[in-house]
């Protein structure tokens, strides 16, 4: 087993790409060190990504913001700019394990562990981020929804690191918001979430919406079918319910440990109605 | 001579019987003289079983005195966290 | 020595005030040294190979290719640790969890063991022993085990306790019972019954410290054991019949202990750490990982319970009847004995049946957890009081009130009471402003009541005076929620001297004689009369030092406030002496000044308590919040009061997490699912509210203050209070236990079907 | 397998020491440093017994390698106290008892601690969900959680 600590993009790409063994990339190593600890990965190197230029920092650009592949789930919350603009994405990174997990734990983490029940992938897939991807053959700039493609599983090639998840600047009257469900009040993994993000338009109509559940199917589910049930309307009765039960019918669950398939069916559409209020109230809608 | 309660299964090996009498002076004579007399009990006082003097638990006490007219219940010895 | 534990009613200086623990400062800078903190020179690292199947037999084990792995000292199986039970099935049944000796009997059960010089090395070569298994049908819920189909966990299991022996072996070891009257007479006089069954789901006792252990085992037959347990004489006791070991050569010292809560009363790793030491001639450190705590130790048992109780019109009940099945793991145990004894013990009843079942499982061996089998009866049973009530139209309160038991009721498991708590602890809950606080929207109030025996038991103390006249106080019962502190007032208190001139501590078991576990509530009750008898058996050796100090007769000598002072006119002119005084010039006067005692601390009183909560219930997705809880309990004598406050709040959180969120999930292959505290979900800061306690002080008559055990019952009431809060929050009866937001959701549903 | 050389603060004192690349923090605390203050309650970061702070954020060491304390400062619950004076946070938990096992407090007092440098007057909700990382099983919380209230408090009035 090796342990490096490169400082810039290229070494890390190139380090992994000759990799003969099993590689594992560390960030906040919140997913990482528990699969070793319990045996289930041995990688032969572990690449530390947290020194390399950029990756710890969150830029603000004309576009929107940066966010760096390894920056902590924390430090999110304390981005004023950020969190102003992105609410919603901010409260699903920081729900994420605990305090303490959310000093070391990053989005970008999250996004490629491929949990199915990953607490920050539904809220920025709501949110239409991208990541950059970084890789022997060049960089690339992909949908978030399409990194995972299966539980434990990416898009990711051999030797490719994500630098960065890109979040758009914000229009007026727009917002978005992530709830999941858990039985405790903290520490639990999603048995069930949603993640939804509108704009409106100046009588509050909605112009614009997306909508992702998380833990409802193998990968995080953009549900197309309930952003246009919402798009043209405000958040009437009828509409909530008609968004609950597009969400409930979307979900392809399973039966596990942390819940049943009728109870996530359920509250996933129960989720829908709570979040998509929380948004369209963020987004000026009244 | 005292009266000595059993609990439902000690009953059934002191053939069916849910109070015997036995003339005893103290938890140990008690002991031998129930292994005397219902001798498929005494595998369960070997184990260990508690006596309650009128409704107070005494688990390892041989020389506890059983006074006379006192109420005597054998009871299982309970595990505890 | 004659000792007098009669309750005396005396008033006090020392006990009930509230001072910082003994042993406070070593644990909040970290000092404090637990099971793993603990290292010898050349020490190896131990490690357990553990069966994947939950029933499987075990054809072959090759240790070879694991054995020759460079830095691999040690490799064991059952073989290395041979029957030396000599007929003691019990102790065969702690042997061969241990260590499986022929069949694999749940996921997680150890099959060999190795010492390496690091953890890598030994992690590694429990990846070369190769185990053959012939893997065999399982069973882990308790109503499918008592099935004639079900898979039989061990051949030789004949029914205990049956009227007739049974021809056929089954997975029910014993059957027991307990009650009087005539209970099919006393339904008839009823003018409503209700008629429930109920189950519980088995939880862990959820100590943050895993198990762990030093072991080293010398050529000369002695050894040492350094080990986090509730009772070291005992692990003494059992490791040196495991080992072959002569007791006195093996010294266990307790460490400082992470909770245990009845899950470190029995040896689980220790014999294979001092088998592993003694193979491989080194120390060897052994602890378990989280996931093998959860997979190989602990658990409660899975319930499975009928109830089935009546009463007239005007509240009165006339009969009350429990079936109660309890998984024992696979082995033997008595816990559905213990739950049928305490099903019904708070109330006062003509006409009660109880029938226990222990259920053979292929789940981990049970161990015993804060008042053993109490929670899950008192669910079933306060949950049909309190519908029975609704039923009847009257208040939950009063109807308990009504049928509370009450010094000289004959209580249901047999014997009758003395002096007892229920009916106060109900009366000081009926008039705690926490009754009449208002409710909001899906918020309902829920209370319940719980017993649980507590115990005396074996138990031995030293306490010596310093010649600077500190006194240190030895105990072997193991602190584990405060008990130094408690004792060093219960020393102070008898000697009249300063809490601060006291240290006590847990001494190991080479230097102090026997003393049971700390467990059923013992801690405080027993170690404190022997304390009691130590210090008074000083305080004459005081007495005496003083008489030969002024030359007068000892009679003429008695002792008040701290103080020698000789009695009588004619000597005016003497001033008191002070134990500090006396203690300079013991060195002349006879030599060290100690008191001693050993005794069997008989007569703990029961204790009962009664809990109400508030709990809100989310109607769309089923999710609960506790919004308020409080907890009455009878104390007999708070000596500590801060630390009994401690132990109900605890008792009660961990009552919340049962009865809401802990449960072990096994999947179709036997295989526990959630060994983690991740998917284990215990309560987190966040989930409760700040926990109320009413401390109430009828005096035990068999303690000299009145002590009673408190340390159990307060996990007995939560599972019922919670699953009549949730009904009367959410209109839905929940029946099985734990109430996660699946099932009441489903429940919800359920009703708004119809 | 060669060691990783490590160069690191900690509580103050610049410390050198090898690690394996799979060891932790925690491991290399209490295993090569002595430090055993922080406690293995699960090593998967669900306990939060092994609670330290590295450059001011709170972690679980169980979670963070040997290998990455490179260059950085480590604060751990032998370096709380400053000399003979206890942290406020330590004294109260004493007065409160907020301890009973003392398994967890560590971890507690170390993110208790963090908690109140971020937020000096956090609510009751605040101070609960601030250690819903640590769990508790004697305690209830009840008493930790009138402790640090306690602590800030007295902290706020030095």
């Amino acid at each position: 087993m090796r342990y490096i600590r490169p400082l810039s993009i290229e070494d890390a790409v190139g380090e992994l790409a000759k990799a003969v063994g099993p590689a594992a990339i560390l960030a906040g190593g919140s997913d990482l060190l528990v699969r070793m600890k319990g045996g289930f990965v041995e990688p032969e190197l572990i690449v530390d990504i947290k020194r390399i230029g950029g990756f710890s920092d969150i830029t603000e650009t004309a576009d929107g913001f940066r966010i760096g592949a390894a920056v902590p789930c924390a430090v999110l919350g304390e981005h004023a700019a950020l969190k102003k603009a992105w609410p919603g994405v901010v409260e699903a990174a920081k729900l994420i394990g605990s305090k303490q997990v959310q000093g070391r734990c990053t989005i970008t983490g999250n996004l490629c562990n491929a949990s199915p029940a990953a607490d920050s992938v539904p809220a920025l897939v709501a949110a239409g981020a991208k990541a950059v991807v970084a890789g022997p053959s060049g960089k690339r700039t992909i949908a978030v929804e399409t990194v995972p493609t299966g539980p434990g599983r990416t898009s990711l090639a051999k030797g490719e690191i994500i630098e960065a998840i890109l979040l758009d600047k914000r229009p007026a009257h727009a917002g978005d918001a992530y709830l999941r469900f858990i039985p405790r009040t903290e520490m639990d993994i999603a048995v069930v979430s949603a993640g939804i993000n509108l704009t409106l338009d100046d009588k509050g109509i909605i112009k614009t919406a997306r909508v992702a559940l998380g833990a409802a199917a193998p990968t995080v589910l953009l549900v197309e079918e309930a952003a246009e049930a919402l798009i043209g309307r405000t958040l009437d009765d009828g509409t909530l319910e008609r968004l609950a039960k597009i969400c409930s019918g979307a979900c392809r669950p399973i039966d596990d440990k942390r819940g049943t398939i009728e109870f996530r069916r359920k509250v996933a559409g129960v989720l829908a109605q709570r979040v998509a209020a929380t948004a369209y109230k963020r987004a000026g809608g009244k | 001579m005292v009266e000595v309660t059993l609990w439902g299964a000690l009953g059934q090996l002191a053939g069916g019987r849910s109070k015997v009498e036995v003339e005893a002076k103290d938890i140990r004579e008690l002991f031998r003289k129930l292994a005397e007399q219902y001798p498929a009990l005494e595998p369960w006082i070997e184990k260990g079983i508690a006596v309650s003097i009128d409704g107070v638990i005494y688990r390892d006490t041989w020389g506890k005195r059983l006074p006379e007219g006192a109420e005597i219940f054998l009871l299982p010895r309970l595990a505890g966290g | 020595m004659n000792f007098d534990p009669r309750f005396s009613g005396r008033k006090f200086a020392s006990v009930g005030t509230r001072p910082v623990r003994p042993d406070g400062v070593d644990k909040v800078t970290g000092r404090a040294r637990y099971g793993a903190d603990f290292n010898m020179a050349g020490q190896l690292v131990g490690r357990v190979l553990r069966s994947p199947h939950a029933h499987a037999i075990i054809k072959k084990i090759d240790t070879s290719k694991a054995e020759k792995l460079s830095g691999v000292k040690a490799v064991i199986t059952a073989k290395d640790l041979p029957d030396l039970t000599d007929g003691d099935a019990g102790m065969y049944d702690v042997l061969d969890n241990c260590m499986a000796r022929t069949k694999a009997l749940y996921d997680g059960h150890a099959v060999a063991a190795v010492a390496a010089v690091d953890a890598r090395t030994a992690r590694q070569a429990l990846k070369l022993i190769e185990v053959d298994y012939e893997v065999l049908p399982h069973v882990t819920d308790v109503d499918e085990a008592m099935q004639h189909h079900a898979p039989l966990i061990n051949e030789a299991t004949f029914t205990e306790g049956l009227e007739e022996k049974p021809v056929k072996p089954s997975n029910v070891t014993k059957r027991s019972q307990f009650g009087h009257g005539d209970v099919h007479q006393g339904f008839g006089h009823a003018d409503h019954i209700i008629e429930r069954s109920f189950k519980t789901e088995q939880t862990h006792q959820g100590y943050i410290e895993p198990h762990a252990c030093v072991a080293s085992v010398n050529l000369d037959g002695t050894a040492e054991l350094w080990v986090c347990t509730q009772g070291h004489f005992v692990y003494r006791q059992h490791c040196a019949q495991l080992l072959g070991l002569e007791a006195s050569k093996l010294r266990v010292t307790s460490s400082e202990i992470g909770g245990g809560f009845g899950g470190k009363t029995h040896v689980w790793a220790e014999p294979v750490a001092l088998a592993l030491s003694r193979k491989a001639g080194r120390p060897v450190k052994l602890v378990m990982t989280r996931d093998e705590v959860f997979r190989a130790s602990g658990p409660t048992s899975a319930t499975s319970i009928d109830v089935k109780i009546g009463a007239r019109k005007d509240g009165t009940i006339t009969a009350a009847e429990a079936t109660l099945r309890y998984t024992s793991g696979p082995y033997a145990g008595t816990w559905a004995e213990i739950g049928a004894m305490t099903a019904f013990a708070c109330y006062k009843l003509d006409n009660v049946k109880t029938v226990g079942y222990e259920v053979l499982v292929n789940r981990p061996k049970t161990a015993a957890y804060r008042a053993p089998s109490a929670p899950m009866a008192a669910f079933a049973v306060e949950s049909a009081i309190d519908e029975l009530a609704k039923e009847i139209g009257i208040d939950p309160v009063e109807f308990r009130i009504k049928n509370a038991a009450q010094e000289g009721t004959r209580s249901s498991y047999g014997p009758v009471y003395g002096p007892i708590g229920i009916g106060p602890t109900l009366e000081a809950a009926k008039n705690h402003p926490h009754m009449k606080a208002p409710l909001k929207a899906n918020q309902g109030r829920g209370m319940a009541c719980g017993f649980w025996f507590n115990f005396g038991g074996q138990t031995c103390v030293d306490l010596n005076i310093g010649m600077d006249g500190s006194v240190s106080l030895a105990v072997g019962t193991v602190d584990v929620g405060g008990s130094r502190a408690s004792l060093s007032l219960v020393a102070a208190e008898e000697l009249g001297i300063d809490y601060s001139q006291l240290k006590a501590i847990v001494a190991d078991t080479s230097s102090l004689g026997y003393n049971d576990m700390t467990d059923g509530s013992r801690g405080t009750f027993s170690s404190s009369m022997a304390t009691i008898s130590a210090a008074r058996n000083a305080i004459k050796i005081l007495r005496d030092r003083a008489a030969q100090m002024w030359d007068v007769p000892v009679d003429d000598v008695i002792w008040e406030k701290g103080h020698a002072i000789a009695k009588g006119e004619k000597y005016g002119n003497l001033s008191p002496l002070s134990l500090k005084e006396i203690a300079a010039q013991s060195g002349k006067t006879g030599g060290p000044i100690a008191g001693h005692s050993e005794l069997v601390a008989d007569g703990a009183g029961v204790s009962f308590a009664t809990h109400i909560c508030d709990i809100e219930v989310d109607p769309q997705t089923g999710a609960t919040r506790v919004i308020r809880y409080t907890v009455v309990q009878d104390a007999g004598k708070a000596v500590h009061p801060t630390y009994v406050e401690g132990q109900y709040q605890g008792g009660a959180a961990q009552g919340i997490g049962w009865a809401l969120n802990e449960e072990y999930i096994y999947g179709k292959d036997g295989r526990l699912q959630n060994p983690g505290f991740l998917d284990y979900r215990i309560p987190v800061c966040s989930d409760l509210p700040m926990i109320d306690t009413q401390i109430l002080e009828i005096p035990n008559p068999n303690h000299p203050y009145g002590v009673r055990g408190v340390g159990e019952t307060s996990i007995v009431p939560p599972l019922a209070a919670i699953a009549n809060a949730v009904s009367n929050a959410a209109g839905v009866r929940m029946t099985h236990i734990p109430m996660s937001p699946p099932r009441i959701l489903a429940a919800i549903e359920a009703e708004r079907k119809g | 397998m060669a060691g990783i050389a490590v160069s690191t603060t900690i509580n103050g004192d610049g410390v050198e020491y090898l690690c394996q690349p799979d060891e932790t923090l925690l491991d290399v605390l209490r295993d090569r440093l002595g430090l055993t203050g922080a406690k293995e309650g699960c090593g998967t970061g669900d306990c939060g017994a092994c609670s330290v702070i590295v450059d001011g954020r709170l972690v679980c060491s169980c979670l963070v390698l040997g290998a990455e304390a490179e260059g950085r400062k480590v604060e751990t619950i032998e370096g709380m106290a400053h000399g003979e004076q206890l942290h406020p946070l330590q004294q109260k938990f004493l007065e409160h008892a907020a301890l009973q096992c003392g398994i967890c407090t560590p971890g507690f007092l170390i993110a208790a601690k963090d908690l109140l440098e971020k937020n000096p007057s956090p609510t009751e909700e605040e101070i609960r969900f601030g250690l819903a990382g640590n769990l508790c099983r004697c305690t209830g919380y009840d008493k930790i959680v009138r402790a640090v209230q306690d602590a800030a408090t007295m902290m706020k009035g030095a």
